[in-house]
Formats: structure tokens, sequence, C-alpha cells
């Protein structure tokens, strides 16, 4: 570490410089690493393993429904559809922003060497990936047919498949994201950088922050749910047992405990991303910084008095409905703040066309719909009607696939140049991100209609008036899954042959831009001292009304 | 709490603590041998969490602490609070809707049977 | 990371003193970030147990009689010692953290290993218990009896969240014994002084933490609808 | 596949609507329809239009703006009170669903992986079919033997779950007669796409002619009062006098005092927990542990059958709910059926477990 350049080198002199990248070889250097940098990029490779053996199972399955009686087995389905929606959620959406973007950004971000506990963050890679092992393992045995959900007590006592490998897989990767979640809150808290008050802090660690709330608070209460499940499953009688007494209503109150602020784990790390690029690209400060900050601690702490919604129709006391009913919407309401200030960002803005920005246009647009469909479950009436058929499909599609996936590719392509020091060829990029665009909608929204017309989930056959629309669905999953390799491909090109990135190739603001692309190990030689505010792009002009 | 301007409890305050402790655990049991109805688990969690505080307070040192981290505690508990009252509100009410009024359901008298 | 360029100096010295970790400035700050990690951990312990918690409670009122009888099983005079014990060993460990801050190794040494064996006492007690219900077929799964038998069912509940609640802080007992051991060692090797003394203040928390789930445990379990 | 371009003819885009409650469901959906689609039409355009306008050109600088709290408390309070319309008008919807008509005809459900169990009073039976008339509430009681089910008609707009334990209630009053599916829509096990079956709607008229000739057995009544015979209920409770045992005679929904002080409804589901489960809630003024525990003894049809045996000995017990007495129309003409099983959509060997 003696040769550290000058931090303010010229992009020509970086060039030949020690990042953390290669300042150690081997692969006992990556695998024993403390390095937050080098731990989000094992992650990386975890999470994107996992999504295309997630995505793999949603193609094969997506072929199944081209015919209304189905192509395989009806065990091989459930199967599919089960480790389809346990490895995206828990193995990739889970983490994807978290472990990646904002383990290896946090940190610059705010200005220090590294997380508060880099020993735990490597313990938690290491976790996460014992349970992609362990639900790996339940897969390849013959899978887990229970959906991701795990009901009792059809995954208690009723299903013959390998519920507790994967239920024990998913207990596991928990404990994952509750040390990526305390890891970032006391960095968050006891790590900023001499000046960086909370009121300078990017947007992106706010909504990471509010993130590693719902990851402590929440994922607990997911463990021990699925560790009493896996009891009842192997001692033949426990508390959800309808033969006893027990009651299997009691389960979905303890996972959707946790499960539904799990959704806004999904989403407000891409909701940081957005912010940030938005702001860079339109070269402005955020419209209304502490109202989206503030929104995303709202998110946080609403998001776990609304989870009754997914159980208005199991029996559910009607007076808790309408009270989950009601909080539900209340939830909508810091969304919807975001969404209009992000669009209010781009008013009187300097508007590049970029890719990331590409990407933020089809968070925001996708995201408003995926939202508002929430809303139509959410309302008592229309959830009647929908819950349990493709609506609801279609309705976490378009926030966690056209949301988040978006905001993560996005935010991949935002700071790739700062991760590994090349830029990824722009025209490629472009076009990946409309087939993505194009692809994900003939996907998925046919599935609103169909949702509408009665079309439940879970089905490997259904009746032969659906075909068309499950046709077109499937066409489009082909498309997207296009869509999703070309990144990969054009990514692992720029790695050697990308044009070399400067320090701040889209003049950005924030103290990640401030540094060398790739970074040193410890980030900054000397630690900073923060004297602007967030995304200063210029001076304050102008106060509306 | 920083390293440096470490509150070094008195041992004669740890001691009168544990006492204290003791002393709520005979009492609880003793109160609980006594039939006050419902009543009964009420004083047996008020006695709990009296405990509970004194771990707290002293044992734990949260008197010396920052209002953070005090923030912290209360929120965990006011979290799992939220989880026993949205969930118990379901239970509670689930029967309301096909029940007469469970406001206006006394003790049946005169069973007209 | 071991290289270190300058020759060690004041800072360095008191950086390997106070086992500053290279990421932070300072040694308060290693402290603090320690304490909030710690407390944010316990936070989440709290809510792992608050599910077996919220499921206690919604069996409670489900069944208020069968619960009631099943105290008759439950034998108050080993849980009451237990709940002495452990309380006695919460001392022991509040002594033990003080004594690390006033840098008296002999006597942190001490009142670590009482600790543990108040810890111990604990669990084997527990396991007479155990042992009790194993052979008066308590045991939900494994020949499962109950007297009435008309609670038979609803009984099988509440000692299946027996078995769950009691377990697992018999398993966190375990986890803080193994801690505990650790402290042992490095206090042995005179690591820890008035100005390095996180570890055992931080396993100190875990293990008062410990001490708490079970004051709620006791009455809950052993003391509802118990009649003498 | 592709050769199968008659797809796109028979694309449908919106279901049937054949209930009094898919009307205002469907109104609701319009609703919402229509605000979302305003909303995104507005988000998208005001992008649009900034995108145009501001885009990056040499020279030009964005104007750096802090923010306004005043356009902020617009856009977070409007659209909430516009949210606050869903809520309420859902809530309208979802509190009519929970509260069956009084002069409702009742069928009872049965769930089992994976087929559904029809019962009518009148003591007939199907299996993955459902039939009934147009214009009369019909309220459906459900219950699980095994798994949570989920029953949905997408044409009515009905649907709830059924969970093992419970029972669960939905009503509807179809408008159009017709073929209708009738789904499970809670993941249920390898064959939960198969546990489908059709709803028919008829003509009052039809209905009636459909219906006559009743169940071979005689009504459920009659099925209950033998069950109550061959269990050996009528030793203990003597329908005249009380002894050991509670006479059940008017007991149908009435308050039950219970031994530990609370008092309960006797509804349907607490029937049918003191006969499955007596011990569960003991009625005071009686022993526990004399009645036989008779779970794993009887079905859930059974217990159907013997709850409606007790339900009419009680004079309180809606007309409606009697059985086939009031609410059978009149007969037109004998079909001459009398199988058990009346029609079966699919036929679905129930898969041992
Ligand atoms: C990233 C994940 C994510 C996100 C962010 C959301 C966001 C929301 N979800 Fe979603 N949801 C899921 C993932 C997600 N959901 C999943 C996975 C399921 C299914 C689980 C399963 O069963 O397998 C599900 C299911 C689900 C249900 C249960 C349906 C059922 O099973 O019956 C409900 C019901 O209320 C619901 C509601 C909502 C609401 C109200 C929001 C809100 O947060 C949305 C807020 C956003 C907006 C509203 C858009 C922006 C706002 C504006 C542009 C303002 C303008 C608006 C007006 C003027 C009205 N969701
Ligand atoms: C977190 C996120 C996540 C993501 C990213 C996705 C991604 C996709 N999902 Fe997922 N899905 C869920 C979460 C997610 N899903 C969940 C939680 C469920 C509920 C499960 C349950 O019911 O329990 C579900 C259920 C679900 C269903 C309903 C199944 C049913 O109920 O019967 C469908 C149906 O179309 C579907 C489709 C897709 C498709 C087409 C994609 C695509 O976006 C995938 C695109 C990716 C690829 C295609 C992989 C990359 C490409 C290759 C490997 C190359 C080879 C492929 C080609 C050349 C075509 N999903
Ligand atoms: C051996 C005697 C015995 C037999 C046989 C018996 N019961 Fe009972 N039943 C009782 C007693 C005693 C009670 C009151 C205690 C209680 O609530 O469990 C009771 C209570 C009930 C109740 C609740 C009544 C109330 O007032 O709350 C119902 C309903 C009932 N029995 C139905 C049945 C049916 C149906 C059968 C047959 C399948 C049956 N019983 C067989 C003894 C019997
Ligand atoms: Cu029954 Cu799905
Ligand atoms: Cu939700």
């Amino acid at each position: 570490m003696a040769t550290i350049a000058p931090i303010h080198g010229t992009p020509e002199l970086s060039e030949r410089r020690v990042n953390y990248l290669n300042v150690e070889h081997g692969w006992k250097s990556w695998l024993f690493t403390t390095d937050h940098k080098r731990i989000a990029i094992l992650y990386l490779i975890s999470i994107t393993l996992m999504f295309f053996v997630g995505g793999l199972m949603a193609v094969l399955f997506r072929i199944n429904l081209l015919e209304p009686e189905g192509i395989f087995a009806p065990e091989t389905y459930n199967r599919l559809f089960s480790a389809h929606g346990i490895i995206m959620v828990f193995f990739f959406l889970v983490p994807s922003i978290p472990a990646t973007l904002a383990n290896f950004l946090i940190p610059i971000m705010v200005g220090a060497k590294d997380l508060a506990f880099p020993r735990v963050n490597l313990l938690s890679w290491y976790i996460y990936v014992v349970g992609a092992l362990l639900t790996l393992y339940a897969v390849i045995r013959g899978g887990v047919d229970t959906g991701w959900t795990f009901y009792a007590p059809y995954s208690s006592t009723y299903s013959n498949s390998y519920v507790l490998a994967a239920a024990f897989g998913v207990f596991t990767a928990g404990f994952s994201s509750i040390l990526t979640g305390l890891n970032f809150i006391v960095t968050v808290h006891k790590m900023r950088a001499p000046g960086m008050t909370w009121s300078r802090l990017p947007l992106f660690v706010w909504s990471n922050y509010a993130t590693g709330l719902i990851q402590v608070l929440g994922t607990p209460v997911l463990a021990i749910t699925l560790l009493l499940l896996a009891f009842e499953r192997i001692a033949h009688v426990g508390i959800f047992d309808p033969n006893i007494g027990g009651d299997p209503i009691l389960f979905q109150h303890l996972f959707w405990f946790y499960s539904h602020p799990a959704v806004y784990i999904m989403i407000l790390p891409g909701m940081g991303v957005i912010s940030e690029i938005v702001s860079c690209f339109s070269h402005k400060r955020v419209f209304g910084y502490n109202f989206v900050a503030f929104s995303s601690m709202a998110i946080a702490v609403l998001s776990f008095v609304v989870w009754g919604h997914h159980m208005f129709i199991t029996g559910e006391s009607m007076y808790t409905s309408l009270a989950f009913s009601f909080l539900s919407f209340m939830v909508a309401v810091p969304s919807a703040i975001k969404v209009f200030n992000w669009t209010a960002t781009m008013y009187k803005g300097s508007i590049s066309f970029d890719t990331p920005m590409l990407y933020a246009f089809g968070f925001i647009g996708l995201f408003t719909i995926g939202g508002l469909t929430g809303l139509y479950l959410a309302a008592l009436g229309t959830d009647v009607a929908t819950h349990g058929t493709y609506f609801i499909v279609a309705h976490f599609h378009y926030v966690m696939v056209g949301g988040m996936v978006m905001a993560f590719v996005g935010g991949l392509h935002f700071w790739w140049p700062k991760m590994t020091g090349r830029m990824y060829p722009e025209a490629w990029a472009k076009f990946a991100a409309l087939i993505i665009f194009l692809g994900f909608n003939l996907t998925f929204f046919p599935q609103f209609i169909l949702g509408y017309l009665g079309m439940p989930r879970r089905y490997h056959a259904y009746p032969p008036e659906f075909q068309a629309l499950n046709v077109l669905s499937s066409a489009g999953a082909s498309i997207l899954g296009v869509g999703y390799v070309i990144p990969m491909i054009y990514f692992l090109w720029s790695l050697k042959y990308g044009k070399r990135a400067g320090m701040n190739p889209y003049d950005a603001r924030g103290l990640e831009w401030t540094i060398p692309s790739p970074p040193t190990t410890f980030n900054f030689d000397t630690t900073p001292v923060v004297t602007q505010e967030a995304y200063d792009y210029g001076e304050l002009e102008e106060v509306v009304g | 709490m920083s390293a440096h301007e470490v509150a070094i409890p008195k041992v004669k305050t740890l001691v009168l603590v544990w006492a204290a402790l003791i002393c709520f655990t005979a009492l609880t049991t003793w109160v609980a041998s006594f039939e006050f109805g419902e009543w009964n688990i009420v004083i047996a969690l008020l006695i709990a969490v009296t405990k509970a505080s004194l771990v707290v307070w002293i044992f734990m040192g949260v008197r010396h602490v920052t209002t953070l981290t005090r923030l912290f505690v209360v929120a965990g508990l006011v979290w799992l609070f939220i989880m026993i009252l949205l969930t118990a509100s379901d239970y509670k009410t689930r029967n309301w809707t096909y029940q007469a009024q469970p406001w206006a359901n006394n003790p049946a008298h005169g069973l007209s049977r | 990371m071991a290289e270190t360029l300058v020759p060690a100096g004041q800072e360095e010295l008191e950086a390997q003193e106070t086992h500053l970790r290279h990421h932070f400035a300072t040694p308060e700050q290693q402290t603090d970030a320690a304490t909030l990690g710690m407390w944010t951990f316990l936070i989440t312990e709290v809510l792992f147990f608050g599910g077996m918690f919220t499921a206690y409670a919604i069996y409670r009122t489900m069944y208020p009689g069968a619960f009631a009888s099943t105290s008759e099983f439950m034998d108050v005079r080993l849980g009451g010692a237990n709940t002495a014990v452990l309380i006695c060993s919460s001392l022991t460990m509040a002594l033990a953290v003080r004594a690390a801050q006033l840098s008296r190794r002999k006597d942190l040494i001490r009142f670590l290993i009482l600790t543990m064996i108040f810890g111990t006492v604990f669990l084997v007690i527990k396991g007479i218990e155990y042992h009790a219900k194993w052979v008066e077929y308590k045991v939900p799964g494994f020949r499962f009896t109950y007297e009435p038998s008309y609670y038979f069912h609803h009984a099988q509940i509440l000692f299946s969240l027996y078995f769950y609640m009691t377990g697992m802080h018999a398993i966190h007992m375990v986890v803080g014994l193994g801690l505990l051991t650790y402290l042992v060692i490095q206090a042995w090797r005179g690591i820890f002084h008035a100005r390095y003394f996180a570890p055992v203040e931080m396993i100190g928390l875990y293990w008062h933490f410990v001490d708490i789930v079970w004051i709620f445990l006791f009455p809950l379990l052993y003391l509802i609808g118990h009649k003498r | 596949m592709w050769a199968n371009l008659s797809l796109l003819s028979d694309l449908q885009l919106f279901p049937v609507a054949a209930s009094a409650q898919a009307g205002s469901i469907d109104g609701l959906y319009w609703w919402l329809t229509i605000v979302s689609g305003v909303m995104t039409f507005l988000i998208f355009l005001f992008i649009v239009i900034f995108a145009w306008k501001y885009q990056r050109k040499p020279g030009v600088k964005a104007t750096q703006i802090e923010g306004s709290t005043k356009l902020e408390l617009t856009w977070s309070i409007l659209p909430f009170f516009v949210m606050l319309s869903f809520f309420w008008w859902g809530a309208k919807i979802y509190y009519a669903a929970q509260n069956p008509p009084k002069n409702a005809m009742e069928v009872f459900v049965t769930g089992k992986q994976w087929m559904w169990k029809i019962q009518y009073p009148d003591g007939s039976r199907e299996i993955n079919a459902l039939h009934v008339p147009v214009g009369q509430p019909v309220k459906l009681t459900m219950a699980s033997e095994d798994v949570i089910h989920s029953f949905s008609i997408p044409a009515f707009r009905v649907r709830h779950d059924v969970v093992p334990g419970h029972y669960d209630t939905i009503w509807f009053t179809a408008t159009k007669a017709g073929h209708y599916h009738l789904f499970c829509t809670e993941y249920c096990g390898n064959e939960h796409a198969n546990m489908i079956g059709w709803v028919d709607a008829m003509e009052p008229r039809e209905y009636a002619n459909w219906a006559s000739g009743g169940g071979g057995g005689g009504d459920l009544v009659t099925q209950g009062q033998q069950l109550f015979q061959q269990n050996g209920c009528s030793t203990c409770h003597l329908l005249d006098s009380q002894g050991r045992c509670p006479n059940l005679r008017g007991l149908y929904n009435h308050p039950v005092q219970l031994a530990d002080g609370r008092t309960v409804l006797a509804d349907d589901a607490y029937i049918r927990e003191s006969i499955l489960d007596p011990n569960a809630k003991i009625t005071a003024g009686f022993e526990p542990n004399i009645m036989p525990v008779f779970k794993g003894q009887l079905s859930e049809e059974n217990v159907i059958q013997l709850i409606a045996y007790i339900k009419s000995l009680s004079p309180t017990t809606p007309a409606s709910q009697q059985g086939e007495r009031l609410q059978r129309p009149v007969v037109l003409a004998p079909q001459g059926k009398n199988g058990a099983i009346k029609t079966g959509a699919s036929p679905i060997v129930p898969a041992q477990r």
C-alpha cells in the first residue's frame, strides 16, 4: 500500500495504480478479504448466478404454459415455480442492491474506510452461500413444491418434497440479510466522515439505512416462523396443526409480518438508486431532498403495519382487514411522494440520456404501474376478485422486476465504471435496455388481463380460453431473457476491452466520484471533510412557492 | 457512552438490584398462588416488566448510554408490541361478524330452552 | 494490513493497546459502533423470541383452560430456582464487566467463571426438567399423553411452545457459555483492561438479554393458572 | 403451437359479470383503472415533456431548485384522499360480502385434495359442480378436510379461502344463467390446477327441474338424523330431557354459557367444534370428557349433515336453512335421478395420501 497514487490523479495516471482489485491476487485474497468492495463483488457474482438459475426456471415454466394442458408433469411445474419464487426473492432480490451496490458504496458515500464490521460483512456472504447451497440442494434433490410462501399445513404436513432443506436455506439466508442490515445501520450512524451530516447523506444511503431497519426488525420473525414450521414437520406435531386446534392462519400472520416489509427491502434500495441516477443525469439536485429521505423512513416504519393485506380472504377478521386495508393506502403515499419528486427533479434540468437514465425512466414507469395495481389489491373489494390470480403475479413482477431489477441493472451500469474502472459499450447498453423494457411489458402486461379474467396462479394447466394471453406472455419472457443475457455479455467483455473510465465519467456529485476508479482498498487516503450538500450541482437558483 | 468516560457502577448498586430481582421473583411466585382471574397475568407481566427494566437500566447500563441507543432499545419493544397487537386484533375480532355483538355478549341469562 | 509503514509511535501503541481496527478513527468510535451493533443485534433477538411470544399470546387467549391446566406439570420450584440462578449469573456478569473496567484481571476471571457456573447450573436444572417431561410423556410428538385427556390436543400446543421457547432460550445459554469461555481465555491472556474491555461488555449485554427472556418465560409458562 | 392462430379469435379481455356483486366490484375496478390511467398518463406526460424540453444542450445549465413544501403536501394529501375513496368503496363491498342475507339458500362445500364436494340441503351431493338458481342469494358454508384451499368463481367475483378447522362462508346472487368456471385459488399440492369445476347458474324453473328428485338418502336433516342415531349421539342427547348432556333443542343460534365463564354463540362453527372436539368448549353445568371426541370418526360432510339436523331442532333457525322444506322451488317435472352424485365435471380420481 505504499504506492498509493495522489487522489486527484489524472485518469492516465490512475491506470497503473494499485486498486482494490489488483492489490492482492489469488483466490485466498478474495475468500478471506474483509474489504467491503471485494465482498460486494463476491456477492455480485453469487446473486447473478442465482438470478440466472431462477430465470431459467421461469423460462421453463413459461414454456409449460404455452399449452393449456401443460407440458410438464404437475409435480415438475410446482417445483419450478416454487424454486423460482424462493430463489428470486431470498437469494436474488433481497440481497441484490444492498449486498452489492450498497455494500460497495455506502462506506465510500459516507466517507469511511470500510463498513463498521468488515468481518461480519464477510461472514454474511458465507452465510448467504451456505443458505444458497442448502436451497440448491433441495432443488436438485427433487425440489420443493410449497411456493415461496410455505403455507402451513401444506408445507408442514402434506407436502412430500424437500421442504426442510429449502426452509433451512431461507432461514440461513435470513441471517446474512440481518447482518448486512445491521452493518449498514451502524455504519451510517457511526462511520460518517466529519461534516457528513444526516441532511447531506446521499439518498441512496438513506434508502439503504431504511432497508437496514426493515431487515433487522423483520427478518428474525421469518427465521423463527420457518423454524417453528420445520419443527412441526419433523415432530409431526406443532402449533399450526389444525388437527390439534392450531390455526394455520397464525403462520400467515408471522410469515407476512416479515414478508410484507420484505417487499420494501426489495424496492427501497432501488428507489435510492433512482434518486442518484435521476439527479446525476438531470445534473440537478433532487427536488425535495428532505421529503424523499423522509419518505424512505416512512415506508420502513409503515411497512410493518400492513401485512394483513395478504390475508383479506383467508378468514382474517373483517375488522382487522379494514384496518390493514386503510394502512396499506397510507404506505402508498410515501411511494407517491418519491415518484412525484423524481419527476419534478427533471424540471428545468439538463437531461442526458445515458443508459442508467433509461433504466431510471423504465423504473419510474413500471413501478408506477406496479404500485398502482397494488392499490387494486389493497382495496378490499377488488382484492376479493384478484387474490390468487395472475393479477397479483403481474403486480409484483411490475414492482419487483420492472422496479427493483431495473434499478439494479441501471445502478450496475451507473457504478460499473467506479467498480471496475471500465466503461460498458453505450450503444449495446441502450439496445439491451430497450429489449428488456419491451420484453418485460409483453411478458407481464397480459397477466393483468389474465388475472382479472380469473386465471389462478400456480396452475400448471388452465382453461383453453386463456391460451392466447399466455402465449403472449411466454413470448415476452423469451425476449426478456435475451435482454438480460446481453448486459451479462458486454459487462464481461468490458472488463478487458472496455474503455477506461476516469474518476467521474458522468460528472456526478458524491464522495464516490472524488476517488479513483476503481478505488483503493481503504477508499480514502485521508478521511474527507464534507462541506457540501449532496447533489451540489450548482448554486441554488430558484425556490418554488 | 464512550470508552474514556466509562461510568463504573458501584458494587452496592449491583447487589441491591440483584436483591430486588430475587425479591420480585419470590413476589411473583407468591402472588400467583392467589386467584385473581385475568389479573394474575397482568400482575405477573407487570412484575416481569419491572424486573426486566431493572436489568436493562442498571446491569446493561442503559442509564449511561446515548439517546440513540435508548431509542433502539425501545424500538425493539415497540415492534414486538405491533406484532402482538395486530395479530391479536385479528383473533379477538374474528367472530364479531357472526356473533350478536361482542359488547352485548353478557353471560347468557335464561337460555331460552 | 499487518504491515506498518511508519515505526510504531505513540498513536500506534495506543491503537495496539485498544485493539483499534484500521477502519476506525478512534477507540471511542470503535466502542460506540460495537455498542450500537450489539443493541441492534439484541433487537433482532427480541423479535426472534417475539414470534414465539405472539404465538403464545394467541393460543393462550384461545385455549385458556388448557393452558392453565398445564401449569400443574410445570415445576414451579425448579423454574423459580432457575430464575434465581440466572439472576445471580447476571449479577456476576455485571461484576465481571466492572472488574474489566477497573483492570482487575483476577476478579474478572473469577466473576466470569462464576457466571459460567451459574449458567451451567441453569442448564442442568433445565435438563432435569426436560427429563421429567420426557418420563411423563409430555414431549409433543413423542408418545404424548395428557390428563385430563380432554385437554390432550390443546395441551400439546402449549407443550410445543414450552419446548420451543425454553429450548431456544437454552440454546442461547449454550452459545453464551461458549462466548464466556472465549472471554475467560482472553482475560487469562491479559487482553482486557480499563482502555479495552468492549468484548466483555458486549457479551455481558447478550448474557443479560438471555436473562431477561427467562424473566418473561418464568411467569408465562410456570405461573399462569398455577394453584397450590 | 403457432398453428393455433384461432387463439386470437377467442381472446377475451374482460370477464363476464354474472352475479349481483360483480357489478359493484367491476365498478370499483374501473374507478381504480381510471385513476391509475390518469395518474400514469400524467406522470408519463411530464417525464416526456421534461425530457424533451430540458434535454442537455451545450451551454445551458440546469436550474437548481430546492423543493417546495407546498407542492409536496399537495401531492401527498390529494392522492391520499383519492385513495380513501378506494378504501371506502372497497370496504363497503367487503362488508356486504361478509354478511349474507338471512334468506339465502344454503349449500355446503367441502374441499379436499383435490376436489370440491358440494352438499345441498335436500341431501343430494355433487363433485366439482355447483348448481344454483338465478336470482336467489346463495350462501356457501365451506370446510376443508386437509390443507388450505380457496373457492373461487371468477364470473361471480367471489372467492374465499377454505381453511382446515374453520367454517368459511361466501355468498352471491347469480344474475345470468350460464356455465362458469370454478377454481381453487390457493395452492394445495400437485393437482391444485385440477381442483376445478363448473358452476351452473340456471333459471329458477330449470333449476327446480334439475333439483327435483333429491338425494337418495333423504335430505340433509334426515341424513343427519340417521347419523345421530348411528353414532350414538341419541343415547346421550335425549331430545326431551336433559340428563348428563345438554339438550340440543333450541341450541342453534343461541348464546351458550361456557364452564370457563365465556359466552359463545351456537353457530355452525361452534356446533362443529362441539362435535369434533367437544372438550374445547365445555358447556356450563356439564362435565368435560363425557362426550367422545369425534375427530377422525366423522368426515366434514357428516358433520355438515349432523349440524343440519341439530339446526332443524331449533325454531329460531332461519326458514331458509331448514333443509329442503321451504327452500325447494316447486317441482315441475320429476326427473327420476337419485344418485348421490349428480354430475362430475371432470372425472378426477382423488389421490390417496
Ligand atoms: C417490491 C415488491 C413490492 C412492492 C414495492 C409492493 C408494493 C405494494 N403492494 Fe404488493 N406484493 C408484492 C410485492 C410488492 N408490492 C408481492 C411479491 C406480492 C405477492 C406475494 C404472494 O402472494 O406471493 C404482493 C401482493 C400484494 C397484495 C396482496 C394481494 C393478495 O394476495 O390478495 C397487496 C394487497 O394489498 C399488495 C399491495 C401493495 C401496495 C398497496 C403497494 C404500495 O407500496 C405501492 C405504492 C406505489 C404506488 C401507489 C405508485 C406510485 C404512486 C403514485 C404515482 C401516486 C398516484 C396515486 C394515486 C392518485 C392513487 N401487494
Ligand atoms: C424477485 C424476483 C423475481 C424475478 C426477477 C422474476 C422474474 C420472472 N418471473 Fe417470477 N415470480 C417471483 C419473483 C420473481 N420473478 C415470485 C416471488 C413468484 C411467486 C412464486 C410462487 O407462487 O410461490 C413468481 C412467479 C412467477 C410466475 C407465476 C407462476 C405461477 O403462479 O404459476 C410467472 C409466470 O409467468 C413468473 C414469470 C417470471 C418471468 C418470465 C421472469 C423473468 O423476468 C425472468 C427473466 C430471466 C431470465 C429469462 C434468465 C436469464 C436468461 C437465461 C438463463 C438465458 C436462457 C433463456 C432464454 C434465451 C429465453 N414468475
Ligand atoms: C357419551 C355421551 C355423549 C355422546 C355419545 C354424545 N355427546 Fe354431545 N355432549 C355430551 C356432553 C356431556 C356434552 C356437554 C359438555 C360439552 O360441552 O362438551 C355434550 C355437548 C354437545 C354439544 C354442545 C351443546 C351445547 O349446549 O353447547 C353438541 C352440539 C353435541 N354434544 C353434539 C353431539 C353429537 C352430534 C353427537 C354424536 C355424533 C354427540 N353429541 C354425542 C355427551 C355426549
Ligand atoms: Cu385446492 Cu388448490
Ligand atoms: Cu404486502
